[in-house]
């Protein structure tokens, strides 16, 4: 019971593990290229969940900084991919990850 | 929870950070570079290319300067211990520095730019910082500064592999670089969670002592190791995490190409060898032997696979751009191979190698593009008969082709034959994955022989003679290359001693 | 001298890059100055050669000096390898009685085969360039006493003979270019292993540093390594590394049944490089055995001598039943050489003097007398387009001179007594008949003697006796004189051998019936070699080690 | 260097110069330089008649031997051996005279024939350069010391005898038996090799002395079967050349060359070069050897002779015949009257030249006509070949008074006491079929002889397409200029054609040889060659008659009558001194003594037999009581069998060289398909994973996409519609690559 009541690191984890499966569930099988992008911001907040509850269960600041850039470079990691989503939105009039697959083998 | 620092601590800190910036001038230098080459575009007007290029190139020239001055530093953490300054790294700083100087010179040479794109600027500007932060991940101590410096080189990638904004199939390959990047190093950002959450450091060493004083929960270790391998090896190329790479390296600019195909991976290798030598204790290492995972035997699969793989498939490319993709996974197997052997003479061959691979694979995709630059195609058809057209660019290819494969006298002979002097030294499991190298290396001669195949063996389709001259400058370097290619396959002290020197690594002696 | 003679060839080659490519005449003759330098040389150290110095192994005090003639031994490469020392590569040559034979034979050929690429009209540059970079390469394997610095040039030849084979061969040149070039490459890259197993195994007993050098490897004294790859007893290792050497040498040789890409390249392959193939590269192949394979793998040698003749009577055998269904005449040629060098294994792997010494001198007689066959199946080829045995007939009455060459070379192949073939397979069988081991299979492989006269013989009658055949490739016409000539269709010179045919070919001749009438001028420059190379083979020294 | 051996080389080496001479400059001598071979042959006769002059006539001396030789090669100081040499030498005695001087006549002789018989052809020069280079390969046989410098010889002989049987190489024809002719003795000469080497690879050298010196002293390290094995290998050769069974095919075709050739070459000199090979070896042949030999050369007399009763070629019954003989000479060396059989090798040399050349004569005035069938009534037109012939013919027969029967019936006495030391039994076979043989030969001799030279010319019964063949020959030829028609008139030959003949057949008669017309023994030429001494007899395999080196070997046969006692003394059998020599192995001794006794036993039945089978050749071919036609129907299978060759031919022709033909084809399809098939199979192999890996990305990729969705399908509901592009896939193969070596690390599969 003790585990359900109180908060615990194993929470954390749990949730971030839950947010990394969602974030990859969704960039593989997603058409829509925006979505995809979502899923990989999941994918960082995952890391940035576990960095905090590391952070505050481990003592140190390391966790916290570390996820203070990661969410520097999430922004930035989003402006340049919706950049080249809209130029391939110009290129294909669409979006459809799926569909973009004129060099393969 | 936290106490503000006292002033004395402050005063240490902003001393200590001072000190820092002393051994950071070359990064420094090459930022104001990036600003300078930004600046210029927005202020001066009309063609600008060959200005921008040329300050470029002799910012880049300049830099080695500064690289060279580091030399009489003592080797050293900085930054508390975010980042470290030793011959390994200078090493990559060299390195770095030259092949974009190559890069530009590349892209000074190739016509499809021109074609394609009207203004350059952002080109150049982000060559450099490419630069920069390949710089910071050969560098980088911390996880925290190898995350920051692999999302740099990935975001500069991203945009130039996706130069040719018109032209679909290098934004193909943006979109697929931009996904496929962002998810590895998401796992691997993921993986650096766990790591910090076991250790409580962020710091290669500290984590390496860590792990050495207390131990770690072996299940977690393993998941946390292979997030992170899962990032690195979407830099360096290898089998399993090579899918992107074919895609993007046929789509990109060929300059881009190049320049992804030799430096982001050589980052890769230098950020590999650095984590995985400092950080993770090997398992099979006599002290930590339950500590850390075996990474020595996954790396030994990546490797093989990555030999067999590339080579194999290489073989049924009608793509030039394409072949040399699938070659270049081949050849991230082999310096696989030099990373292997985990210590000092295996270290100098895997930088000897890439060395080599450097001067080699920079030579034929400047001769490609070369050749698309007069036939406008890439295809292995278009080839016939181009080695009485560009004789001396046929020469030159062949030339790397063979060094490719490596025959001698080349200095990809040397390379090989350094990396399996590395191998043989170490018993016989080693041998035996020497027999995979070899053979395979006998397959690539297959495909590489492709492209001379079709220069000299076939009659062009269009039986016109007319000599088709690539232009002075070009052939002047194409020659220098080649001359090097030779040079150096007989008369390799040199490069082998500079990669001797520079095979000590900050935090950990090898042997 | 040795440097000279080895890069000779690659500085004509530079002067030619420099030569525009119209001037076909000048870069023909450039090439055959320089292939007449070559032979210069090849005289002047065969008079300078002493036939007594032994040569194989290292002389007193382990210096080759006092052993091998000519030597040239100046450190090249010094790299530092930190933990393991330092990996030295030394630029070092010299010849012994085995190599300088094989240095004369190489002169001799490449200047042939220089006179006969005279017809090559096609990208004539880039063609003496690739022909003169071969030249040097195949001259430096002879000479080289580095394993590194053999194992170069070893490669070195493999590119030009792919573009020779490739851009100037036949129909199907593709194919056999690109078979050559993966076959013989498959061999080597494995003696790339062998090589750097070798160096951390031996140490040269002067520097006490690991080498290269072939000279040290010879002593069994030098692996001294403890632990190493390729000590002494370290059985398994040592086993699998003479296999390795010796299927890569097979492959060169071409040994069964490593050899079917012989046919196909020479088929392909223009005149000149059949000559140059046929006449000194297949020789690479089972001077590689000895120089290397053998003297550094004693022990394995002794235990394998069997299985080894046993390949070389497959190689005679098979060989000529295979030539003697043959129905073009080149292709039969080349199976009759597969034949020849079956006698060179036979020989070697007897183990004692007579058998090396005939392999030695059935390696020369070979070069000299396939070249000759090589020579006049592109004479004829030249006129009639064509070299299918049946498409002629009676041409004795006709080209008399060239009867009379063809029927001379084909007896020398036979081995006929007073040519010079036949004292090196007597003495070949002589010795695989004296040791005891290679008995049973001597006894086998002199029924290729029979096999061989028969498909010569044969491919002499359809040819040259008789009357012309009725879809023979060329005309039969009455001439004012009253008597028949021939003529073939679009060939506009001499329809009998013309000069520079002739200078070709009588000098091969000349050597030919000297050396069968007196052998000693070659056969004295290698008995003491082999005598020592008997020794250093030779159980006792073994048991020593 | 002693002067003979200097005057026998320069008789070695002078049919050589003629030869380079005439091949080179033919053309730009007059008369295409026949004189130049004839003057040098002439020259060479003179001073190899005077080595006999000097060997024979002064020197009288049964164990007369001189040598030199040299070193060939060197091959220096051999581990396990020591210094190693082979050398090249002289070897002069008895023997090497005789056949010295008859060689160079009988080359001579036919040299001088040529002149007139070859005249006009178009290579006329040429014909006297092979004449030279044959010549010089023969006198090199017989002038050698050692086995290497006779093999090499031997090859040479092969070769010119190749040269000059296809001299008319464009009759296709004459290209076959030539080839016939080199193979059939490259398979002797097989056999000779391994013989050679079995005794090299005991001894380490090839001279006969030494050879025999380690024989003697018991040196030979292997068992007494390798022994005997050399021997057979060694008279291999001998089957090879002197066309013994089975390798007899090739003379009857070798008739395709000119006539004198045929003279030279299948009466004197390559045929006997066996016989006179398997004497020089003659000491080391073990009795089962000599057994074997025996059998052999039966089996070949009575074979040739049956064959050639029913030919009607004139020149392919002589070619029978000589086979036959030579038959008989082997026979005699096998049955140990070694003497006996060297005096019939030389006489038959002489009257079968006589014959070959007569024939020569009777072909060229029938303007090459061949068959006897149309021959007939020459006596009157031509005397002289009629005489000569007719001589010869009788020596063939062995008919008293004649060389022929001298050495017939010697050989014919040894074989009786060989059968008789023998035990009788098989062995009597051996001279049964001998007298057998002399009948048949009498009788198709006689029938010859009537069928040329008796009755009237049958010319104008030939047949039409017959005739045209002739001339078809005749033409291919091109001997002459002018055409005759066969029924023009027919002439005797011309002074060069005749004087051989005549020379020839003085030869043919008893006294050149012997002062008894009944017994050759007394004779100079069976005195000068004993039967030298084994060095493996019978008594004691392996060591032969000199336990004591007290001798030098190459003397073994002929220890002095004082030295007897001694030498006999010191081993329990001493022989039975017999003409002056002392035979210390006692079967040799047995055998040579009954010989001896068998004497006129032999002389009886032999003439007898002669008598009837020229009696037959009357009765059938002059009286008519019997008509051949007749009795050849009525004894078909016989006469077809004999007709045709016992079907050596078809034998050979059926089983070996189809045989080997086809096992080529196989082996050239199997090279073309499999051999090298299996290298392209692999290529292909690597080219076909290539294809997998290719397709890698394509299909395995959309695969496990596919399946990932159908898992990830059955979790949720809304995930119905799931479609993949590629970059989500290759996320999907990285997962998967994670989690599944994360499995494997837990299931210790990695490790």
């Amino acid at each position: 019971m003790e585990q359900l009541t109180t908060i615990g690191l194993n929470h954390y984890l749990t949730i971030s593990a839950f947010l990394l499966g969602f974030g990859l569930f969704a960039v593989m099988t997603r058409k829509n290229a925006i979505v995809v992008l979502m899923g990989v911001e999941l994918i960082l907040n995952a890391a940035n969940i576990n960095f905090l509850a590391f952070s505050k269960y481990n003592g140190g600041m390391e966790g916290v900084m570390f996820a203070l850039f990661i969410i520097v470079i999430a922004a930035a990691e989003a402006a340049i991919a919706l950049a080249i989503v809209i130029n391939i939105f110009k290129l294909y009039k669409s979006v459809d990850v799926s569909s973009i697959d004129s060099m393969k083998e | 929870m936290f106490e503000l620092p006292s002033g004395a601590e402050i005063q240490g800190i902003i001393a200590s950070l001072k000190a820092s910036v002393g051994f950071f001038i070359p990064e420094i230098y090459l930022s104001v570079l990036f600003m300078l080459l930004i600046v210029i575009d927005l202020v001066a007007k009309g063609r600008k290319n060959n200005l921008l290029s040329i300050t470029t190139l002799l910012g880049l020239a300049g830099s080695t300067v500064f690289i060279y001055q580091q030399h009489a530093l003592p080797a050293g953490e900085l930054f508390f211990g975010m980042y470290v300054l030793d011959e390994f790294a200078l090493f990559f700083k060299y390195f770095f520095v030259l092949s974009a100087i190559l890069a530009v010179v590349v892209t000074m040479a190739d016509e499809q730019f021109d074609r394609e794109v009207k203004s350059m600027g952002e080109y150049y500007a982000l060559i450099v910082a490419m630069v920069i932060g390949m710089i910071m991940m050969a560098s980088s101590a911390d996880l925290l500064m190898i995350f920051l410096s692999m999302e740099l080189v990935s975001f500069t990638g991203y945009l130039l592999a996706g130069y040719f904004k018109r032209n679909p199939r290098s934004s193909e390959a943006a979109l697929k670089y931009l996904v496929y990047g962002a998810v590895s190093s998401g796992l691997m950002v993921y993986g650096f969670s766990l790591i910090y959450g076991i250790t409580a450091q962020t710091n290669i060493i500290k984590i390496s002592l860590e792990l050495a004083a207390h131990g770690s929960d072996s299940l977690v270790m393993i998941l946390a190791t292979l997030l992170v391998l899962a990032g690195f090896g979407y830099k360096i190329g290898a089998v399993p995490f090579h899918f992107w790479s074919p895609d993007v390296y046929e789509g990109s600019p060929t300059p881009v190409t190049a320049y992804l195909s030799v430096a982001s991976k050589a980052a890769g290798f230098a950020l590999l060898m650095r984590f995985f030598y400092v950080a993770i204790p090997h398992g099979a290492l006599p002290p930590e032997d339950k500590l850390g995972m075996d990474w020595l035997s996954l790396l030994m699969i990546f490797s093989v696979a990555s030999m067999i793989y590339g080579n194999v498939v290489a073989l049924w490319q009608k793509n030039v751009k394409r072949l040399l993709a699938y070659s270049s996974i081949a050849h991230a197997g082999y310096l696989l191979l030099g990373i292997l052997v985990m210590d000092q003479f295996g270290t100098q061959a895997t930088l000897f190698y890439l060395l080599s691979y450097f001067i080699m694979n920079f030579g034929a995709f400047y001769v490609v593009i070369l050749i698309s630059n007069k036939t406008g195609s890439e295809n292995l058809d278009d080839y016939r008969g181009l080695g009485k057209k560009m004789p001396l660019a046929g020469a030159a290819l062949t030339v790397f082709l063979i060094s490719l494969v490596g025959l001698p006298p080349t200095v990809g002979f040397i390379g090989k034959l350094m990396i399996f002097s590395a191998l043989l030294t170490k018993g016989s499991l080693y041998i035996w994955i020497a027999l995979v190298g070899i053979m395979t290396s006998v397959i690539s001669l297959y495909y590489y022989m492709l492209i001379p195949l079709n220069m000299y063996l076939r009659e062009s389709k269009q039986p016109d003679e007319k000599v088709m001259n690539p232009g002075m400058a070009p052939q002047i370097i194409l020659a220098i290359l080649m001359i090097l290619t030779l040079y150096f396959g007989l008369f390799f002290t040199p490069l082998s001693d500079f990669a001797k020197y520079s095979s000590a690594m900050f935090g950990i002696t090898l042997h | 001298m040795l440097s000279l003679i080895v890069f000779l060839p690659i500085i004509a080659g530079l002067v030619i890059l420099a030569v525009p490519s119209s001037q076909k005449q000048i870069i023909r003759i450039v090439s055959l100055l320089a292939a007449l330098a070559q032979g210069v040389l090849a005289v002047l150290i065969w008079r300078g050669y002493d036939p007594a110095l032994p040569g194989i192994t290292a002389g007193v005090g382990g210096s080759p000096l006092g052993s091998f003639q000519f030597v040239e031994k100046i450190p090249w490469i010094s790299l530092n390898l930190g933990g393991f020392g330092s990996l030295n590569i030394e630029y070092f040559l010299g010849v012994d009685g085995i190599s300088v034979t094989m240095v004369i034979l190489t002169a001799l050929v490449s200047a042939i085969g220089v006179l006969s690429s005279w017809t090559i009209q096609k990208q004539v540059k880039g063609y003496f360039i690739l022909y003169n970079l071969l030249a040097s390469a195949m001259m430096g394997c002879f000479v080289a006493l580095d394993f590194f610095l053999f194992y170069v040039f070893w490669e070195i030849m493999l590119l030009p003979m792919y573009f020779l084979i490739g851009i100037w061969g036949g129909p199907n040149r593709e194919y056999a270019a690109i078979k050559f070039f993966l076959y013989t490459l498959f061999g080597s890259v494995f003696m790339l292993l062998v090589m750097i197993g070798l160096y951390f195994s031996v140490t040269d007993p002067v520097t006490g540093q690991h080498t290269f050098s072939l000279v040290a490897m010879a002593t069994q004294t030098n692996f001294n390594v403890a632990g190493a790859i390729f000590a002494p007893e370290n059985h398994l290792w040592r086993q699998i590394a003479f296999i390795v050497l010796f299927v890569g040498f097979a492959i060169k040789v071409p040994m069964f049944p490593f050899h079917t890409w012989l046919p196909d390249a020479h088929v392909e392959a223009p005149t000149p490089i059949s000559v140059i193939l046929a006449g000194v590269l297949l020789k690479l192949g089972t001077y590689g055995m000895i120089r290397i394979n053998f003297p550094l793998f004693p022990e394995v040698f002794h235990a394998s001598m069997y299985v080894i003749g046993i390949f070389g009577a497959i190689n005679i055998i098979y060989g000529a039943l295979c030539a003697l269904a043959q129905k073009d005449l080149k292709k039969m040629v080349a199976y009759s050489s597969i034949s020849h060098m079956g006698y060179v294994l036979l020989g070697l792997s007897a183990g004692n003097s007579e058998g090396m010494v005939g392999a030695l001198y059935q390696m020369f007689n070979h070069g000299t007398i396939t070249a000759m066959l090589f020579l006049l199946v592109g004479v004829i080829y030249d006129r009639a387009h064509t070299r299918q045995i049946d498409k002629f007939g009676g041409l004795a009455s006709y080209m008399p001179v060239y009867a009379a060459v063809v029927t001379i070379a084909w007896f020398a192949s036979l081995g006929l007594p007073g040519l010079s073939g036949f004292i090196s397979e007597a003495l070949v069988f002589v010795g695989a008949f004296s040791s005891q081991t290679t008995r049973p299979i001597a006894m086998v492989s002199v029924l290729g003697i029979v096999f061989g006269a028969a498909y010569l013989l044969w491919s002499l009658q359809r040819m040259f006796l008789g009357k012309r055949n009725d879809d023979a490739a060329y005309d039969l016409e009455v001439g004012q004189d009253g008597h028949e000539h021939i003529h073939f269709h679009d060939w506009k010179g001499k329809l009998d051998l013309d000069g520079r045919e002739l200078a070709m070919l009588v000098p091969l001749v000349v050597i030919t019936i000297f050396l069968g009438i007196y052998p000693m001028p070659v056969l004295g420059m290698l008995t003491s070699s082999i005598n020592k190379l008997v020794q250093v083979l030779s159980p006792v020294v073994m048991s020593q080690m | 260097m002693h002067s003979l051996i200097q005057l026998s080389i320069v008789v070695l080496l002078l049919p050589l110069l003629s030869f380079v001479i005439l091949i080179f400059f033919n053309r730009r001598i007059p008369r295409r330089g026949d004189f130049i071979g004839v003057g040098i042959l002439g020259t060479a006769f003179g001073i190899s008649a005077y080595i006999f002059w000097t060997v024979i006539v002064q020197t009288y001396d049964p164990a007369f031997r001189i040598a030199w030789d040299f070193t060939w090669i060197d091959l220096g100081n051999v581990p396990g051996v020591g210094p190693l040499q082979i050398k090249m030498g002289v070897v002069i005695d008895n023997l090497t005279a005789i056949m010295l001087a008859m060689v160079t006549l009988i080359s001579l002789l036919v040299h001088l024939y040529s002149t007139g018989y070859m005249a006009g052809d178009k290579n006329y020069g040429r014909y006297f350069a092979f004449l030279g280079i044959f010549t010089f390969s023969m006198l090199g046989i017989v002038l050698s010391d050692n086995l290497f410098s006779i093999y090499i010889f031997w090859e040479l002989v092969g070769l010119s005898s190749y040269l000059l049987i296809g001299f008319f190489f464009e009759k296709d024809s004459a290209a076959d038996a030539q080839k016939k002719a080199f193979l059939a003795n490259r398979v002797g000469d097989i056999g000779m090799w391994l013989g050679i080497l079995i005794l090299y690879s005991q001894f380490h050298t090839f001279s006969f002395e030494q050879i025999y010196a380690n024989l003697a002293a018991g040196n030979f390290g292997l068992s007494n079967a390798w022994l005997t094995a050399a021997g057979i290998l060694l008279f291999m050769g001998c089957v090879g050349k002197s066309a013994q069974f089975p390798l007899h095919v090739w003379l009857p075709d070798a008739m395709e060359g000119p006539t004198p050739v045929s003279a030279l070459i299948h009466a004197a000199t390559m045929v006997a070069a066996g016989v006179y090979f398997v004497a020089r070896i003659f000491v080391m042949l073990t009795p089962d050897a000599l057994h074997v030999i025996a059998f052999i050369g039966a089996c070949t007399a009575f074979m040739a002779a049956t064959i050639a009763i029913t030919q009607n070629d004139i020149k392919r019954v002589l070619a029978y015949s000589t086979v036959s003989q030579l038959g008989y000479m082997v026979l005699g060396l096998g049955v140990g009257a070694y003497s006996a059989s060297l005096f019939h090798l030389v006489t038959h040399a002489f009257f079968k030249a006589c014959l070959f050349l007569g024939s020569g004569a009777i072909i060229h005035a029938m303007h090459h006509e061949q068959d006897m069938r149309w021959m007939g009534g020459l006596r009157k037109h031509m005397p002289w070949t009629f005489a000569t012939f007719t001589l010869a013919t009788l020596a063939l027969a062995g008919l008293p008074l004649t060389s022929g029967f001298l050495s017939k019936d010697a050989i014919l006495a040894g074989a009786i006491g060989f059968a008789q030391v023998e035990g009788g039994g098989i062995f009597y076979l051996i001279p049964v079929l001998g007298f057998f043989s002399a009948m048949l030969t009498a009788f198709y001799m006689g029938r010859q002889i009537w069928l040329v030279f008796f009755g009237e010319s049958r010319t104008h019964l030939k047949p039409a397409d017959n005739h045209h063949q002739a001339h078809h020959a005749h033409d291919s030829h091109a001997a002459h200029a002018d055409d005759h028609h066969t029924s023009h008139g027919v002439h005797e030959v011309s002074w060069n054609m005749r004087a051989p003949l005549v020379i020839l057949a003085a030869l043919s008669v008893f006294f050149v040889y012997s002062p008894d017309p009944l017994d050759g023994a007394k004779g100079w030429f069976m005195k000068m060659i004993p039967t030298p001494a084994t060095v493996v007899g019978e008594a004691n395999p392996q060591k032969g008659a000199l336990l004591s080196g007290s001798v030098a070997p190459h003397l073994a046969g002929v220890v002095r009558t004082t030295e007897a006692p001694a030498v006999a003394a010191e081993h329990g059998a001493p022989g039975e001194a017999k003409g002056g020599h002392l035979y210390t192995d006692p079967r040799q001794a047995e055998i040579v003594h009954a010989g001896h006794a068998a004497h006129y036993t032999a002389i009886y039945i032999s003439s007898i037999m002669v008598v009837l089978g020229i009696c037959m050749a009357l009765v059938v071919y002059v009286f008519r009581i019997i008509d051949p036609e007749k009795t050849a129907q009525a004894i078909r299978p016989f006469y077809l069998f004999s007709l045709n060759k016992w079907y050596w031919d078809e034998i050979y022709e059926a089983t070996f060289i189809r045989g080997s033909m086809l096992l080529a084809r196989m082996l050239s399809w199997f090279d073309s398909n499999v051999v090298d098939g299996m290298v392209n199979g692999v290529a292909t192999l690597v080219r076909k994973f290539a294809f997998v890996n290719d397709g890698f990305d394509r299909h395995v990729v959309d695969g496990m996409v596919n399946f990932t969705a159908f898992t990830v399908n059955t979790t949720g509901a809304v995930l119905r519609k799931l479609q993949t592009g590629k970059v989500q896939t290759y996320v999907v193969m990285l997962m998967l690559v994670l989690f599944g070596y994360f499995v494997l690390y837990f299931t210790r599969l990695i490790y």
